[in-house]
């Protein structure tokens, strides 16, 4: 029997709105594919305060979000610019309280990973073959020891994390939320599953048949979404498999322009806030640029999922 | 004529109302949560332990885990995903099971009749129970037979704790445990730890004092005992010929 | 540059001859779906004893496997046929001792599901939050507790399992091992990742191409597999979801094959000792049989994983 | 003539002779491992950080998630999978790492210079690194600059710690650490816990004396002190033709 889900689509100024509090801890997920950066800017536009940011790989949009003056805290597992250099502002928050301190809470990759299963999971902690005879459990007091109930071994764990929102840009999703990612599909599935409320970023919102057509290519289930929005283009500069390359032009000017601040604040102005929503930064970009990122096809060979006869 | 599968059924479908996931076996569950979709909870979705949700199936699946529940569906999780994230993490409202006995708590046995070491009878076990009773917000049982061999004063073993046995345990419960019995008698329920199943409703013509006999506890009667409805000519309506028209479950 | 992987691609015979050993812990799985039936029979038909045999749903290969004289213990968290009934073989063995005891580790399906995941990461044990109040870690040992770093929590914990040896049934693999599977995908990766050595059975084996089309779809990867099989309808009675459907009907069999010891041994002489191997299984079902088990087209609609132009 | 980026992708590929599975990021890390595919590891398989296991990318990437590395690939892993399943399920042969410091036991800095509360530097931290090293059955370093600023007596912070420090921490560890340092002066080695990295191989015309002046403690020299093979007619023939013909990082 037909049972079209709740509709949950929203515009991007809308979820924010509604999902992104001051003061809230927000996850925004997507290893080096899909990230989240169209949610970014709309945050700084929207003048959110105070969140607490937890991303794996804090890059670009984190470097942006401290730019717009949002963010208090950081927990990640990795601080820079991918392989293309340094993040200007993260650097002047850490290394000289410039313009004001920046909590740091550090992790290793498998370390927050093991945090969000725990969150998904709700659990107390989460046991992990890392940190033994590292610095780092001396500067994070959140990484802790257990010790095994079958033998004498001794296990670091860490806690669960269970953000006010996650974020994630995925390729697509129907209108209630059933999201389908191929390619890099990185930690998004457990960051959603761990927080209180999700948005959901997509290039496309397709026909519930589309979805419906192949189950298992289904990440996160309706059930676990909040809202759903359609932003084409919305993972730029990072790449959405299929869709766009990445802009690895911008990766490396990215160090020029953090590095200074002035340079820094205009770009701010220009493409954050002088843009009103992302489809005006995509148009800025203009339709030149856009086809330099173009990719061809190469279509996956259908599966047959059977239909009783 | 209403069957005892239809009227089980169009019972539990109400207890649904407001409800957004629900948790279910094949069978009364199942029907009882599809006629649910079309009444009372425009909303709801079935999880099933199979890792499917979102379900549309072309014919009546036969198993959680049957082919017509994958084609079509919205997503398919794997195990891990499915007891992690979903059930483990708090996402299913009500969650329906059975049993072999159920005892004033809620508790449920399904492993073994006699001592688990040398039992009279070996029963299928947990499976996911244990999962469902320890996660959802909430338990609904449905026992075609109302007697003292299934209403037990004591469990021959517990295999799925309410939340006041895990409090004894020194584990604090994420869920309500048992709320609601649905029985071929009426229906039993409680609000939550603390509580013992109290008769709350009847069907028509069942007394209280043949409810206590056929319950191996003293059973207690709620302040508000009320007689069901029957089956209203829609929802049998809905029942019989949208929900299993090929009438395999409603036998 | 291509890089063809080693071909891994045996017959079931050498495949169960070199990798299952008397004495040996065998994981099965498969959750209804996929069940490695060919291979349980196979097993049975080399006369393998004093097998620990780890599986979810304990079901018809199991009591065949027991009836076979295969197992000096099962570690389960379901003895059952389905809904269609009883495990002849398995109650005798477990409520008579007959024709000899059984030792049985009993465990939740999520229980057994984080001894995978404990195995698969090598973890000294898994938190959950099921068995608090239950009679199981009474009869169970390996159910422990532990308390929280973070609080004054306590958690039940089961340990690792490591099998000696995982199969798993799947619909398609490639020579060097790369395994897709759609529909149910159940605990398949992590009993192949808990594993010392992992035997992977397919409805076929299909050209690298196939398999690279569409990666999101490979389950379990080429580096954790060491025998590829291809044993077409070696998941009878159970299904593979777009090759065949499940016969139901043998399900509902089974409970008075399997209560009658004479009726038992004489399916086994018939449909396990005395078929050579599983195509000679297959064939004496005859072409009729399996057309009434035969699905229909329902074709996943192809994605773009993209090119670079 | 020969450059140093090509001197440490040759050297570093023969260390890999008979490996099968290789953790590396982009760069020489990819450069030696494709290398040593086509000479002294015909089985390898690069495993990279995003996920992705074997990757036949139709361009050279540019980052370990390149779109380029996906399209065509054997199989694309969640993070989970890859760090929990892959990773620390013990599934990697040798992993690839750099470090802005590192100690004569094989202990890696990537986190800060001067004081992690209030640093000089920051750097990017681990990211995988911890658990490449935890987990990889033994670590290769390759670093190109040799001096006494990375090749420390006391790192300012350990990021990634060698299975010494984790013995002393009470977790037994699971690989050998890092066993080779590949640099422009030469090759350091250590078989495993308990050892200092000793020096054991000097390029051709380096002396013993310049490799201890660049390294920041008292270098010893292994019994077997050779002198490393020029890279051959072959070895640069493959690597300037079929591994990085457009000299993306062979500059």
């Amino acid at each position: 029997m037909p049972r079209p889900g709740p509709d949950k689509t929203m515009s991007l100024r809308d979820a924010v709105a509604a999902f992104v509090h001051d003061g809230d801890t927000v996850a925004l997920e997507g290893f080096t594919h899909l990230i989240p950066t169209a949610a970014g800017h709309e945050i700084i536009r929207q003048g959110r305060r105070d969140l607490t940011v937890v991303r794996m790989t804090a890059d670009i949009v984190v470097d942006q979000m401290l730019a717009g003056g949002c963010v208090r805290k950081l927990v990640s597992s990795f601080v820079g610019n991918s392989s293309a250099g340094s993040l200007g502002e993260l650097r002047r928050r850490i290394e000289h309280a410039d313009p004001e301190p920046l909590e740091f809470e550090e992790y290793s990759h498998y370390g927050l990973i093991c945090r969000y299963l725990a969150g998904a999971q709700r659990l107390p902690f989460y046991p992990l073959r890392s940190y033994a005879g590292s610095d780092l459990p001396g500067v994070n007091p959140n990484i802790r020891k257990v010790a095994s109930p079958y033998g004498d071994e001794q296990i670091y764990v860490v806690p669960p994390v269970n953000p006010d929102v996650t974020i994630i840009h995925a390729q697509r999703a129907d209108r209630a939320g059933n999201t389908q990612i191929w390619g890099l599909t990185g930690i998004q599935a457990e960051a959603v599953f761990a927080a209180d409320k999700a948005i959901v970023v997509v290039e496309e919102i397709v026909a519930d048949e589309v979805v419906r057509s192949d189950p298992n290519r289904t990440v996160v289930p309706a059930h676990a979404v909040d809202a759903v929005v359609e932003v084409p283009r919305g993972a730029h500069p990072s790449f959405a498999q299929g869709y766009y390359d990445r802009d690895n032009a911008f990766y490396r000017a990215w160090s020029g322009i953090s590095r200074d601040k002035e340079k820094l604040a205009a770009w701010m102005a220009e493409w954050v806030h002088g843009t009103a929503d992302h489809a005006e930064y995509v148009a800025k970009l203009g339709e030149e640029f856009w086809a330099g990122l173009a990719v061809g096809e190469a279509l996956s060979e259908p599966v047959n999922y059977g239909r009783r006869l | 004529m209403t069957t005892s599968s239809e009227i089980l059924s169009v019972v539990a479908s109400r207890e649904l109302a407001g409800k957004r996931t629900v948790f279910a076996g094949i069978g009364l569950p199942t029907l009882a949560a599809s006629l649910a979709h079309l009444t009372v909870a425009p909303d709801l979705e079935i999880v099933y332990e199979s890792g499917v949700c979102g379900a549309h199936p072309s014919h009546l699946p036969e198993t959680i885990a049957d082919a017509v529940l994958i084609t079509g569906a919205e997503a398919v999780l794997s195990m891990p995903a499915l007891f992690g994230y979903v059930l483990q993490g708090g996402h299913i409202d009500v969650g329906f099971l059975g049993a072999a006995q159920i005892d004033r708590w809620g508790n449920l046995n399904s492993s073994v009749i006699g001592d688990w070491h040398s039992p009279k009878v070996r029963l299928p076990g947990s499976g996911g129970a244990m999962e469902v009773m320890a996660n959802s917000r909430e338990v609904f049982v449905v026992m075609r037979r109302h007697d003292p061999r299934s209403f037990v004063d004591e469990l021959d073993f517990c295999t799925s704790p309410g939340p006041d046995r895990a409090l004894a345990d020194g584990v604090r419960p994420a869920g309500l445990g048992v709320t609601r019995v649905i029985t071929e008698l009426g229906i039993l329920a409680r609000s939550g730890p603390g509580e013992e199943l109290k008769l709350v409703a009847l069907h028509p013509g069942v007394t209280v004092d043949q409810a206590r006999e056929c319950t191996g506890w003293p059973l207690e009667v709620g302040g508000d005992l009320t007689v069901i409805e029957p089956p209203s000519e829609a929802e049998l309506r809905l029942l019989r010929e949208d929900v299993d028209p090929e009438r395999v479950y409603l036998r």
